[in-house]
């Protein structure tokens, strides 16, 4: 018996994602760049991490490394990887009912923290496994199965949230422009600190927001001052994840340099110690 | 041999009066002259002010437990005495500021301002006092006084203190022999790092904290990372990536931190990713009484996690124990995969004990993978446990899962593996039990009541079972559980009576739960633990 | 006496092909008719594609449970035929569209494609057919799918398939006598409606979101505000602040979300709020297999949360008993203070019973504070329970704590307080077993070998003694629980087989631990429930 | 037996605080503010509730109703009181560790929601009841006991998060300006929507941070535009809870209008029900 399956990078588990589904476009992306980390001889470096979701499927579909954890918590088990093991390339997946919801608390501190990882939201902007109820980023007044008369809350905008977060590295891409995803997701990798990247993916079966992103989205121009706040800022603001947009930007919105987390708290070395004599000195 | 003797000093004063530490000195001072020692902290859940205290007995042999009677008291305030004169033995003597028939009256705080010293070094004045009181030479307190963060001041208030009073009584000193002093969540750590700890993940949780700030201080000199995350969910979680890794952790709470980790011990047990919990238990439910003592959540921690899987709880009873038990959880972490933990309480984290170190540790060390054919990380194997790879191995790609699973680690929904791989991960429980059966500690005559503790427990029990010529068992593994040990170390015991400190009588009830009779149950649950005097005035009725 | 009959009829299909909606519409049609049915959902954890079956058993006389053997396969795709003909009897019949010897081959897809309408209409096509083969009426045909969204068009749909085929077959009918259908998530819905439910506070997970679904399309018909947070520790920390307000409040989730709900069981229990927890099981550890079932919580609900402290745990077996114990689980959590549980599974929360309501609905009440001296929201009163009042009341301070505390609810540390509060609230446990120890389902002859089970096995079970002529024992409470009644239960049985779906016979474990003898245990834990004929093969050889 | 203490709305309840805590500046704000409801005739309608640490004790010491409830989960509770009987007026009293640390999310979802609660923060930046460990807004460096090489950590910004989060009513006080802290208090509960307070309160033993607030502590003056968002986030990014600062604002650094979470979300009105007709007609 082999794990792999028929095409490079698979597995033999059956895609049950549904036609139409924005995940596909995104685990060609994902094996693309996996394909490239590949060819660099890296690949058995790399480790996923998922939620559980429909985006979290993606693991048992790559024959890579991976944990398929639990809802929400993506990132405490992803770092937990990186800070036991840095020479590994972390990257997470998880779906906006993870991220935004159930786990906000871990995406805001390892934006803080600037762990060393690469965090690949899968925003349907809808909890797809469990049949469609409203997510943190769905438009207000979304009628999904919890709120049939319609979501009573605005949707956050988790560009703003990590900027205000300190996150290092902020991007958004869509599942509808794969080669950008793909440069991005590179880029992610590659960038040293914590990379955030909200990858808007349409929900084929409970949202259906292709016609939309395909009809907004615009990319970043390479004008754009990466290291700059305010002008990042300025971009996350003109589309506030409702319902309606003039224009949906695409691209990193910030990157800066810091120091990562593994850089800043781990030990240095691990020295050999001597039990008996560390005893006679300090407990007697 | 020597006639027995033990003295019992009570150190009184506010919190941020530095009564732990002038408990711990005395400790130590009384550890250099050979003799046994055990501290008990008593101290409410607030910063400064209230009333903390501390009982130090010692004795010329092995002490693990404290008495409520006390032949000193030594107050560093006038509420200590209020509180706990009736406490002294009737020859007892009191050191304090205030007018005593009792004792003396000793300018400390005088001395600190004229001094110009921080106000918190009257705890140093007061153990030169009482030093000299015992009789003990200024050389011998100097030994131990030097080693505090700016000694010269100490020394000298040490020495203000020593000559505040007569020597009035004297201590005896036995050849000098290894032992040490150790707080319950010191033996705690040091045992993790002696099994090969290398992750130590934990948010402050009372009495679990001092675990986390112990390993912290250390983390260079133990090789150990020390990480304080945002909450004890996270804590765990990476604990559980870094063990994918290859990379050892254990995580520390009490019981209201440990329930928002329950969620992950089931994950742990479903990916079969070794950890090791800590689970300090205090007075419930909820945030209960933080300070004190409560051996409440057996039950808990017995069950815990949805799902069906096996683990080890492990319960010590004294810092030897602690040290232990928690490399042996390490340890059986990594050989059977499993989630392990060691069930303490405030008793026995946070209180001091002068003991040996066991002469051989368990050490963590886990079935390798052997680089044939393709890596299945949940292969199926005749003890249900299957070798282990880690990421970053160019052979084998390691698929970790939260999910029911294939040998792969690919999710199944199929009826056939669901019921075999149940099976696979319970199947180690037989193991376990084979293995950890014997960790029963059982003392004492036949043909007499037996006492029967586990945890912190076991100090008090110990010596009323010593003090009355009872039999003395203490089961230091709770599952899987040892019935066969137990039925065999209870047979010869002609009544059963059952101690624990909480309300419904936990222990009592397992052992009912596998057949063996219990015939009375001593309990306490007013957030403190038994005393060797209060427990003992208990058991006599009843034998 | 009619002669009995039954018809078990498999219908399979993708995930999006509306098979639980077929099903569910033909089981209405019976039930229309007068006839018992019950409804099974098989479904993979993914939204289309994959293989999706329900089976409906009919009869005219009560049936809770489903056979593995069908009389009818109603196949929307190939792979229906592929996996379940061999469940097909040997006269049995298929209706699909595709070649068969055994059945019709019918141009469903044809049909809507023509049309013109949505594909997922194809399900109404297949009823018409089946409909029509079974010998039943266009008009009663049309009383179902007229209620349907879309009526017209599923209506001319239903008319096309029921022209595609010849009447093959005929079923009886009953008189009609007031039944209803409800899935078991229905039951506990309406069954907290009921007794006064006022917020409902989920966060969704199978297999208990339909309950927030149901709830959510009807808060207004119930008068229940009906709340998706950000997770599952918002979902219970706001049911008790709703509480707090004297607003009766519940949650419900499965296993890996009630893990994050166990700190704030334990607040509910020190502050003495009323709640009731649903906790609907599916095989775990941790995410284990979402959308199947299995009974592998008990010991974890018993017993999670730490500190000591009452509870009730009710576990129902079918639609009828779900409807009546959730209304108790609020009526005891309010009369008691305490929490209380309604622990369902994928299967019973997820099939299709019918049956009727209970005669007498347990309401919500409460010990009210009558205005006397100040009000102190944790008095000491003979029986453990303090009178409540609320904020906004002009003449009360209302107090509510997780820290323990004196009776105007301010923190306490005093020894003496805390063993007084601890008692008080264990106090409440005996009065509990008095009033829930009734609580049990006995039936069938004496001095034959009894079957015992909970929760969803009921029904196979009740079907395999009624059929062996064995005695059914169904505890419907847990905890408290119910030692003398079972005994009383369990004596005239000559042996003791207990029957549960999952792998270490959790219930077997309670029994035995309460010193009631068991025999044998049937275990099933491969994800799916009992059937009627499994089951029965596997008693056979034991009785 | 009685509840009430010596003082007006105080308990028997000894205080258990440090001298020289800044909790008690903020407990005599507080009781300004609750006896000025008391002459409205209000204060039956007043609940606290409360996290758990040193400022959550300021429970023990009002006679009023009050929910002590567990660490980190202040708001959730507090949202559910205020669902049901949204009559009352619901403050809530957490520490930073409990609303930064352990309870974020429920901080996040407030702010989005515009639950209709006032919500303060005691900051004393560091864990005080569970002596001296760093928090989120602990600066870099800080050696606390579970960091006695320095926290490896950027501190958030509350300020900044909770413009990000989409709070309607931003502000900052201290305790060492106690009127001004009551009048934020006080604007914060005519607030109608999410009222948050970050308290800059000193924790005299493990943190003293007085010399470093009266030195840099600035009055936003009343010119500042509250509903302009950019100027808030200028005015929020002065201090970023580092060790040093030009200047720390205090006041209402952001306040509009927006519809509540109670508005939006709650049935408007509790029919009664008659169970067996509606079963009759919906479920044969
Ligand atoms: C603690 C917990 N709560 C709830 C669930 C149920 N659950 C599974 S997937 C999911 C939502 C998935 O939504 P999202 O994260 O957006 O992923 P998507 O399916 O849209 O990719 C939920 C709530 C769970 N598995 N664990
Ligand atoms: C779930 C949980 N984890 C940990 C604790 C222990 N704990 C009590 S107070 C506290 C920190 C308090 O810090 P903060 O919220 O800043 O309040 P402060 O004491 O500074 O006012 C902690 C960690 C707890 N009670 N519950
Ligand atoms: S439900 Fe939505 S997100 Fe999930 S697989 Fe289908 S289309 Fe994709
Ligand atoms: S520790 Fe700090 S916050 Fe707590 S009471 Fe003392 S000074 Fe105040
Ligand atoms: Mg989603
Ligand atoms: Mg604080």
């Amino acid at each position: 018996m082999s794990l792999e399956g028929k095409t490079p990078l698979s597995t033999y588990a059956p895609n049950t994602w549904c036609p139409g589904c924005g995940n596909f476009g995104l685990l060609s992306a994902v094996k693309q760049v996996l394909l490239h980390l590949k060819e660099d001889n890296k690949l058995h470096q790399v480790v996923l991490v998922s939620g559980i979701g429909c985006h979290a499927k993606i693991v048992d579909y790559l024959a890579v490394n991976s944990f398929y954890s639990i809802h929400g918590r993506v990132l405490p088990v992803a770092w937990g990887i990186k800070m036991a093991n840095p020479s590994l390339i972390v990257i997470g997946h998880a779906g906006d009912g993870d991220a935004y919801g159930e786990g906000i608390s871990h995406l805001i501190f390892a934006a803080k923290r600037n762990t060393d990882l690469t965090f690949l939201v899968h925003n349907n902007r809808v909890y797809g496994l469990t049949t469609g109820q409203f997510t943190p980023t769905s438009p207000k007044k979304f009628k999904g199965r919890s709120t049939p008369f319609g979501s009573p809350e605005e949707p956050l905008n988790p560009i703003e949230i990590m900027l205000a977060s300190k996150a290092t590295f902020v991007a958004r891409s869509y599942v509808g422009r794969p080669k950008h995803l793909a440069y991005i997701i590179k880029e992610a990798i590659k960038h040293p600190g914590f990379a955030f990247i909200d990858v808007l993916q349409p929900c084929y079966t409970f949202f259906n927001t292709y016609n939309f992103y395909n009809q907004y989205v615009r990319e970043i121009p390479p004008s754009h001052p990466r290291e700059n706040l305010e002008a990042a800022l300025e971009l996350a603001r003109r589309w506030d994840y409702g319902e309606k947009a003039q224009e949906i930007p695409i691209g990193i919105f910030y990157q800066i340099k810091r120091p990562t987390f593994e850089e800043e708290a781990l030990i240095k070395k691990h020295p050999s110690f001597d039990l008996k004599a560390y005893v006679a000195q300090n407990h007697s | 041999m020597q006639k027995k003797f033990e003295i019992n000093i009570l150190f009184g004063g506010q919190a941020g009066d530095g009564i732990r530490q002038l408990g711990t000195l005395w400790a130590k001072l009384l550890a250099k002259r050979g003799l046994y020692v055990f501290l008990y902290d008593d101290y409410p859940s607030l910063i400064r002010g209230g009333h903390n205290f501390s009982i130090v007995r010692a004795a010329n042999y092995p002490v693990e437990t404290h008495k409520d009677q006390v032949d000193l008291i030594v107050a560093l305030d006038l509420e200590t005495i209020n509180r706990h004169h009736h406490h002294l033995s009737e020859k007892g003597f009191i050191l304090s500021e205030g007018k005593t028939s009792q004792g003396f009256s000793l300018p400390w705080s005088k001395t600190v301002k004229e001094a110009g010293v921080p106000r918190i070094m009257k705890n140093t004045v007061a153990l030169g006092s009482l030093a000299k009181f015992c009789g003990i030479s200024f050389e011998e307190l100097s030994q131990v006084v030097k080693k505090l963060p700016q000694a010269e001041k100490n020394l000298e208030m040490a020495q203000k203190g020593y000559n505040l009073i007569p020597q009035t009584i004297s201590l005896p000193s036995l050849p000098e022999e290894k032992r040490f002093l150790f707080y319950g969540n010191e033996a705690i750590a040091l045992g993790a790092v002696a099994a090969g700890l290398k992750f130590y993940i934990a948010y402050p949780m009372t009495p679990a904290s001092s675990i986390l700030h112990y390993l912290a201080a250390r983390r260079e000199t133990f090789g150990v990372n020390v990480i304080h995350p945002e909450n004890e969910i996270a804590a765990v979680l990476a604990a559980l990536g870094s063990a994918y890794t290859g990379s050892p952790a254990m995580v520390g709470t009490s019981g209201g931190g440990f329930a928002l980790m329950v969620e992950a011990l089931s994950l742990s047990a479903q990916a079969e990713i070794p950890i090791t919990f800590v689970e300090c238990q205090r007075p419930g439910p909820s945030t209960g009484v933080p300070t004190y003592t409560m051996q409440g959540d057996l039950e808990f921690v017995l069950h815990a996690g949805h799902g069906e899987f096996p683990r080890v709880v492990l319960a010590p009873g004294d810092a030897f124990q602690a040290f232990y038990l928690t490399a042996l959880a390490l340890s059986l972490a990594w050989r059977y995969q499993i989630p392990t933990f060691i069930l303490s309480d405030k008793h026995l984290s946070e209180s001091l004990f002068c003991q040996n170190l066991p002469e051989k540790i368990p050490q963590i060390s886990y079935k390798k993978w052997h680089k044939k054919d393709e890596y299945q990380r949940y292969s199926f194997e005749e003890d249900g446990i299957s070798p282990l790879a880690f990421p970053g191995d160019k052979r084998a790609v390691v698929k970790a899962t939260s999910y029911e699973h294939d040998p792969f680690g690919i999710t199944t929904e199929e009826a056939e593996m669901i019921a075999r791989m149940q099976a696979k991960r319970l199947k180690k429980e037989n193991l376990l039990l084979q293995e950890t059966e014997k960790l029963l500690e059982t003392k004492g005559p036949e043909r007499v009541p037996a006492l029967v503790c586990w945890g912190s427990s076991k100090g008090a029990v110990q010596e009323v079972c010593k003090a009355l010529g009872l039999r003395f068992i203490q089961p230091l593994v709770l599952r899987p559980f040892p019935k066969r040990a137990l039925e065999k170390a209870l047979a010869p015991a002609s009544k059963v009576i059952v101690c624990e400190t909480n309300a419904t009588g936990q222990l009592a009830k397992l052992l009912k739960y596998h057949d063996l009779e219990v015939d009375e149950v001593i309990l306490r649950y007013d957030g403190r633990p038994f005393t060797t005097d209060s427990l003992k005035k208990k058991v006599e009725p009843l034998i």
